[in-house]
């Protein structure tokens, strides 16, 4: 039998103003199983949860309700006062008589009869409330950061500052990413690599970071605090451990037209290679698909040439599991390609300007690796066709981008400054030269932005053209780009000698087949989806896995290294302690009637309903089961609702306790 | 326990109204603070996420007597639980399906999106459901009915199960 | 594609090719006849209102292409078309009745007749590339067009309208190419394969037409083309019909005989020139055909 | 009317013209964003006023007299580049079309009278014939607009080459012809269709 306290608050005169509060006290002890009903000026004042706490020891309280302000305003502090006194919390409820009644109504008798009728509720279903144990989970103190570009660099560096190992796994053969590939950056031209190599150093000398490069994510299990991650380390077909990063094996490898992905294909490299000379780490790998000897069986000459003897053709991938308690995801992006019409999709791609056949219509990225310093051309713009040095160079903005029928409906937020600062490259490398650039809008929100964009027009010359190109057809050696300039309502035609396209930023290939292995959600295009955009920007709906950089939306390299270091933090405030507590609402599946039909697993958003597998004594399987993992389950209720037979129940809001309510009205 | 007037001849409206804590819950605090004025008939109970609200409870409260129910949660796309609120809907849309065979006149059952910055849209909605089943007169249909047994949790047939999975 | 089966289709040969366009009937009824492909005209068609009537009153458009798409339901096999307007409009107006239910019921009542909508509309290439097939379609050559330097002209209908389902490729197609390389011809990489004639605006505005024509005419002379190739009476009109005019307005020369692409086919399978309506062209053919030996 | 102020309130943009093109047209006004691409292909665009973007910017502002005025949707050859190529899914032919029928309904408010002369004449052959009838179309058009003298060279040539056929047999199935005709023509009377 219940012996429930009602303690129903004055809230100075907020309450009483229009709630008759010592009739409601009068009204609640008269319920069934209260045990004694009281009122107070301020109950959350400390000599009013004095009075509940006596309350509670001298009357042997089974349960508390406080009539007084919103839950959301109080129920911590009530919970807590409850616990003091040796109940458990979770046996307090709090009815909102304020925000709910006496703020919101003003004839006293209507007032008093609706703040009788809560209370009563309250009570109902407060008798059913069960003792919810608090919950904990331990924490494992390690973390894993996917992608190893300037986000996952700086949300490694800032966790293993702190004293928290890493497992940085990234994909290519080094770190680096797209930051590593570009040549100066805005707003400041500063240059990439020299802001960029010394972190990667930094990454690879880090006591506190394991760095698999060549690595994919295989499978992730476990939850918050508690993942067991299994890692697949490619064969790289030389030895991490013995190669001396000498390079000779490249100089004599004959493989040596591989067109060079990290330089948009404009540069060539060996078959046993690293991406660029700064790569970290420093140890070459084996492309197989191009190398002789994987394909004829002969060869062999970088084994023979290398004197701590590191190749090994034999080598095989290896799985690797880690256990980690928190993981960062900075997978980055990729750039839209004209060239690829995406298969059975209804966007239409760029068949106007040539399906990317024309040679010197290139993208931004490829642009970089002309201007850049280390890049395949030393830094000099050229066409790629004939090796010229283009004198009308034209870009064009928003290829792929705010174009729902020929690629996507989003800004790619960087193309407008990136552009700007290519004018500017340009100008500075081609003093005869011309840019021009057409462009819808220039979107230029960020500090010093706008300012750098207006430079490029005033100082560095560039012509601005506002209105889009219609075509771009190859014409003798020019490319001649069809354009309108809508301020005048005029065509614009230019023979160009080279087209420059800013085309969209996109999620990594396979963003989402990774998202399903996390179990974390992702939009329309594959983006991560941050929990909340505003408010939790940097964290995944599901618990423990944080978001770094441009995987997550359209990001320049200022609000990327904010979000990592953001992710870090919140990575370290998750470490800070050695067990988690959450509260304890959380669904629960009765085994025993529950028919394995999985339309709960089904509803479940956060992935907390497992199959648990019955088996008898021998070992035989029974039956197959939901079964919700506490750490995972969020607490929404939905599979509960779903649930046919009617045996998943969440903690603190059991159907009883509902039913409860309903009842008492 | 109706709110019974002075006039007691006059019919006063039950309201219960299911919302979820993150968002309507929030929403009706609000129109508490900014100390706005609605009709005393609503009663609200709690639940962390209208996809926990069991259509089941709904017919249990117009069988208790309500003559209304709003349900109400956040905005599409909003919901604090990732898709929560997606489910429910989907869910409902059923459900109203079936109450309509059964013959409930659909205005008594709402369903809204209220945030916890809509204070005012809370008011409104209040408003006008309890106006509008006012209007309507008591709900008489459901006593009759007395589904209470088939209702009360166990899905006993077939039909059923499988109407229940539609929902 | 088996050789045992039998093509034969509903015939849609659109207003023009029985004035202006005789040429292009003719050749089409012989290459086809010479290919073994059926073909039956639909009986009693009307004309599809072309442009002109899309352009000011898009119920009646849509009416009589559906008249017309009635009509070839009565005629054995998929609706063959010649020209690339009557194409556009016909294959647009299945598309848009099967999408939008409002317009069809109007459609429906204009008729006073339910619509089935089922069949299929091709045009010619699409017959000669995919239904017969190259393989086929080359095997029937009799007089490769060695040597013949040939600017593919689609015009802008021909891929057009962009949402529905498509001959080819919208912005960079290749279907004539194909049906011309696969006898023999050779065929030159040109600029202005897919830029608008002016089309209906001939009667109208010449002036612009002879303007835009001669942009293309000079884009296919650039690229080194003998002739150009086209598949629609309106575009033929423009190039061929205008093109002394062009060259008196423009002080300069093209000499370039524009032919159906049935024309072309047809002198590769061997078909003499009676048959084809080559006398019928006003920049004269033969001087060509005949250095390339074709004649 | 190109160069007056625009005074814009509720009152001036006139919404309601704007949803029947977009009903017409079967695609959305507000949709464009001007980016100026259609206008960039337009092969007509330098024969308009207002090149094809601006069209639709005058369409989204309600100030569809501004475009009925001008010339620029007679010149507009229904080539379908714009369609094609905008980047965002508006149909400005099919919003061409639409302007052109909404204009023809109100009766010549343009200046361009020759295109919608060929039109006229090209509908009214096909309602009496059933068929297109170059040879009348061209004579006939050249009458209605005094221009006696025009492609008069080309004439004789074309005729000879056996491209101008002077008579024609009438489809056998006129009646059916005139039935879609008139049952449009209620159907608009009904205010059944636009
Ligand atoms: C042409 C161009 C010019 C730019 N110029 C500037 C500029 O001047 N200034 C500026 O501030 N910003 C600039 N940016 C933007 C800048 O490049 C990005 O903000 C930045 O690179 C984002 O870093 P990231 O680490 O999020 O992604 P990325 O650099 O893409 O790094 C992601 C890393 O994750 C790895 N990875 C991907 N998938 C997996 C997987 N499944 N498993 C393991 N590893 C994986 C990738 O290999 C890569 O190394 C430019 C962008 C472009 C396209
Ligand atoms: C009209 C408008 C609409 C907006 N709408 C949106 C929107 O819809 N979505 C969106 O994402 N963003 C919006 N923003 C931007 C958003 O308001 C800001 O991003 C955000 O408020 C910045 O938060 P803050 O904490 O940095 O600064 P603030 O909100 O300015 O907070 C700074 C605080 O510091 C206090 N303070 C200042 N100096 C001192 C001092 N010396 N000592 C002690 N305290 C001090 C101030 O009193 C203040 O409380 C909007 C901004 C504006 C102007
Ligand atoms: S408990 Fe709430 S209602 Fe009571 S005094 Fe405190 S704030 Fe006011
Ligand atoms: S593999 Fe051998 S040769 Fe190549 S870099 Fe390493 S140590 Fe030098
Ligand atoms: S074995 Fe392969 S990687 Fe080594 S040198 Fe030969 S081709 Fe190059
Ligand atoms: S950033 Fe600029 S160029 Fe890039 S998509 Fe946005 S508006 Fe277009
Ligand atoms: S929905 Fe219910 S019965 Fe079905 S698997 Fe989940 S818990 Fe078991
Ligand atoms: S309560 Fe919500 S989060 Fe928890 S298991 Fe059920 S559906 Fe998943
Ligand atoms: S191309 Fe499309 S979006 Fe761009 S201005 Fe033209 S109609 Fe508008
Ligand atoms: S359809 Fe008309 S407006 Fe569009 S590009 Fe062609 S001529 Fe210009």
């Amino acid at each position: 039998m219940s012996r429930i306290g009602v303690f129903v608050c004055h809230c100075g005169e907020n309450i009483s103003r229009t709630v008759d509060v010592e009739r409601v006290a009068a009204h609640a002890a008269t319920l069934p199983g209260v045990a004694c009903a009281t009122e107070y000026k301020y109950m959350c004042s400390d000599p009013g949860q004095t009075l509940l706490k006596k309350a509670i020891s001298e009357q042997r309280l089974t349960h508390v309700v406080v009539a007084a302000c919103s839950p959301r305003m109080h129920e911590r502090t009530f919970r807590k006062a409850v616990e003091g006194a040796g109940l458990n919390p979770y046996l307090c409820e709090m009815a909102n008589i304020r925000e709910h009644c006496s703020w919101v109504h003003e004839d006293r008798e209507e007032a008093t009869a609706k703040a009788c009728d809560i209370v009563g509720m309250m009570v109902e279903r407060t008798k059913k409330n069960r003792v919810l144990p608090a919950i904990t989970v331990p924490v494992t103190k390690r973390s894993l950061v996917i992608g190893g570009g300037i986000a996952g660099i700086q949300a490694a560096l800032d966790i293993a500052d702190a004293g928290h190992e890493v497992v940085l796994v990234e994909r290519e053969p080094s770190i680096g990413g797209h930051m590593a590939q570009l040549s100066e950056t805005f707003p400041t031209l500063d240059c990439s690599q020299c802001i960029m190599t010394p972190k990667m150093v930094d990454v690879a000398n880090h006591p506190k970071i394991t760095l698999y490069t060549y690595s994919e994510i295989e499978l992730v299990e476990g939850y918050i605090g508690n993942f067991q991650v299994t890692v697949r380390k490619r064969a790289r077909s030389v030895n991490e451990r013995t190669c001396t990063g000498c390079g000779v094996c490249m100089t004599k490898c004959p493989q040596k037209k591989i067109p060079n992905k990290f330089d948009q294909n404009i540069g060539m490299r060996t078959a046993i290679y690293v991406p660029f000379p700064q790569a970290v780490p420093n140890t070459p790998v084996i492309d197989r698909e191009n190398c002789t000897k994987f394909k004829t069986g002969k060869c062999g000459v970088c084994q023979k040439v290398c004197g701590p003897g590191a190749v090994d053709f034999e080598q095989q991938d290896t799985l690797i599991v880690e256990a980690v308690g928190a993981i960062v995801v900075a997978t980055g992006f990729d750039l839209y390609s004209i060239s690829e019409k995406p298969k059975g999709s209804p966007i239409k791609g760029y068949g106007e300007f040539g399906h990317g056949k024309i040679p010197d219509v290139i993208d931004g990225m490829t642009f970089e690796r002309l201007a850049s310093a280390s890049g395949p051309t030393g830094g000099k713009i050229v066409r790629p066709s004939d090796g010229r040095e283009p004198k009308q160079i034209v870009f064009i903005q928003c290829i792929g981008s705010r174009a729902r029928e020929k690629g996507i409906s989003y800004c790619s937020k960087v193309c407008c400054m990136y552009t700007a600062k290519h004018t500017m490259l340009y100008h500075h490398k081609v003093h005869d030269g011309q840019a021009y650039v057409f462009f819808m809008d220039a979107r230029t929100p960020g500090k010093s932005y706008d300012e750098f964009w207006r430079r490029s027009i005033e100082e560095e010359e560039a012509v601005y053209i506002r209105g889009m190109v219609s075509r771009l057809y190859q014409k003798g050696d020019k490319i001649v780009v069809m354009g309108s300039d809508i301020a005048v309502g005029v065509q614009v035609e230019i023979e160009a000698d080279m087209v420059v396209l800013a085309t969209a930023v996109q999620p990594q290939q396979g963003a989402d087949l990774l998202a399903q292995k996390l179990g974390i959600s992702y939009d329309k295009y594959n983006f991560y989806s941050e929990a909340h955009a505003k408010l939790r920007p940097v964290e995944c709906a599901t618990a423990g896995i944080f978001l770094a950089g441009a995987c997550q939306g359209p990001k320049d390299i200022p609000e990327t290294v904010s979000q990592a270091s953001a992710a870090a933090a919140k990575v370290m405030t998750l470490f800070s302690k050695d067990r988690l507590e959450r509260e304890p609402i959380v669904a629960r599946v009765r085994e025993a009637g529950c028919v394995g039909c999985f339309a709960c697993k089904k509803v479940c958003a956060y992935g907390a309903v497992e199959e648990k597998e019955i088996r008898d004594r021998q070992g035989n399987l029974l039956r197959v089961v939901a079964s919700v993992n506490p750490g995972v389950c969020a607490g929404c209720g939905t599979c509960q609702a779903t649930c046919p037979s009617k045996c998943v129940e969440l903690d603190g809001y059991t159907d009883e306790q509902i039913v409860a309510m309903i009842e008492a009205l | 326990m109706h709110p019974e007037k002075n006039n007691s001849s006059a019919f006063e409206p039950k309201i219960i109204a299911f919302v979820c804590t993150w968002c309507t819950y929030a929403g009706a605090d609000l129109a508490g603070t900014s100390r706005m004025q609605y009709p005393s008939n609503v009663r609200v109970l709690k639940f962390p996420c209208t996809g926990r609200i069991d259509p089941v409870f709904i017919l249990k409260a117009f069988q208790q007597g309500a003559d209304g129910v709003l349900v109400s949660g956040c905005h599409p796309g909003d919901c604090h639980y990732i898709a929560g609120n997606f489910h429910a809907r989907r869910r409902f849309a059923a459900f109203r399906k079936l109450l309509e065979f059964v013959g409930v006149d659909l205005q008594r059952l709402q369903f809204s999106w209220v945030s916890a910055a809509e204070g005012g849209k809370w008011v409104d909605v209040v408003t006008d459901l309890t106006e509008t089943v006012r209007a309507l007169g008591p709900m008489t249909e459901f006593k009759e009915l007395a589904l209470e047994e088939q209702w009360s949790g166990a899905l006993t047939t077939p039909e059923l199960k499988e109407a229940y999975l539609q929902i | 594609m088996t050789s045992e089966k039998t093509l034969t289709y509903a015939y849609y040969p659109g207003c023009s090719l029985h004035a202006s366009a005789g040429e292009y009937d003719l050749s089409t009824r012989e290459l086809f006849k010479a290919l073994e492909i059926g073909l039956t005209e639909v009986p009693d068609w009307f004309c599809c209102g072309a442009t002109p009537a899309h352009n000011v009153d898009e119920l009646l458009s849509l009416s009589l292409c559906a008249k017309n798409l009635e009509l070839a339901e009565a005629v054995e096999g998929d609706l063959a078309v010649a020209c690339a307007s009557c194409f556009s409009r016909l294959k647009f107006t299945q598309h848009t009745l099967v999408e939008n239910a409002t317009k069809r019921t109007q459609v429906e009542k204009a008729l006073d007749a339910p619509l089935k909508l089922d069949g299929k509309v091709k045009h010619l290439l699409d017959i000669l590339a995919r239904d017969l097939g190259l393989e086929r379609l080359a095997a029937a050559v009799k007089k490769p067009l060695t040597g013949l330097k040939v600017a593919c002209y689609y015009g802008c209908l021909l891929t057009r309208p962009t949402d529905v389902p498509n001959l080819d490729c919208v912005e960079a197609p290749t279907i004539m190419e194909q049906v011309i390389e696969a006898v023999g011809a050779e065929t030159v990489a040109w600029t202005h394969r897919l830029e608008c004639c002016g089309a209906n605006f001939t009667l109208s505005r010449p002036g612009v037409v002879i303007q835009l024509t001669n942009a293309i005419l000079e884009a296919a002379k650039a690229a080194g083309a003998d002739c150009i190739m086209v598949g629609c009476p309106l575009c033929h009109g423009n190039l061929d019909i205008r093109q002394k005019e062009i060259e008196g307005v423009y002080s300069t020369s093209y000499n370039l005989p524009v032919f159906y692409l049935t024309q072309l086919v047809g002198v590769a399978v061997g078909l003499e020139s009676a048959k084809l309506g080559l006398e019928a062209m006003i920049v004269n053919p033969l001087p060509l055909l005949k250095s390339k030996g074709l004649l | 009317m190109k160069k007056k102020k625009m005074v814009i309130s509720q009152e001036t943009m006139d919404v309601d013209f704007v949803r029947k093109v977009e009903m017409l047209s079967d695609t959305s006004v507000r949709r464009c964003f001007q980016c100026g691409k259609c206008s960039a292909g337009c092969p007509m665009a330098t024969f308009m006023e207002h090149p094809p973007n601006r069209v639709v910017r005058l369409l989204q502002l309600g100030q569809w007299q501004r475009i009925l005025a001008g010339r620029s949707i007679w010149y507009c050859a229904s080539c379908e580049t714009c369609s094609t190529r905008c980047p965002n899914k508006v149909h400005l032919a099919s919003i061409m079309d639409a302007l052109r029928k909404l204009s023809w309904d109100a009766e010549g408010a343009s200046k361009e009278s020759y295109v919608q002369l060929a039109n006229k004449l090209f509908l009214q052959n096909i309602r009496s014939y059933g068929r297109q009838y170059e040879m009348r179309l061209a004579a006939v058009f050249n009458v209605k607009s005094g221009q006696f003298l025009k492609d008069l060279m080309l004439g004789p040539k074309l005729f000879a080459k056996g491209k101008l056929k002077m008579f024609h047999s009438k489809n056998k199935n006129m009646a059916e012809i005139e039935k879609i005709f008139s049952r449009i023509d209620d159907m608009r009377k009904n205010g059944e269709a636009l």
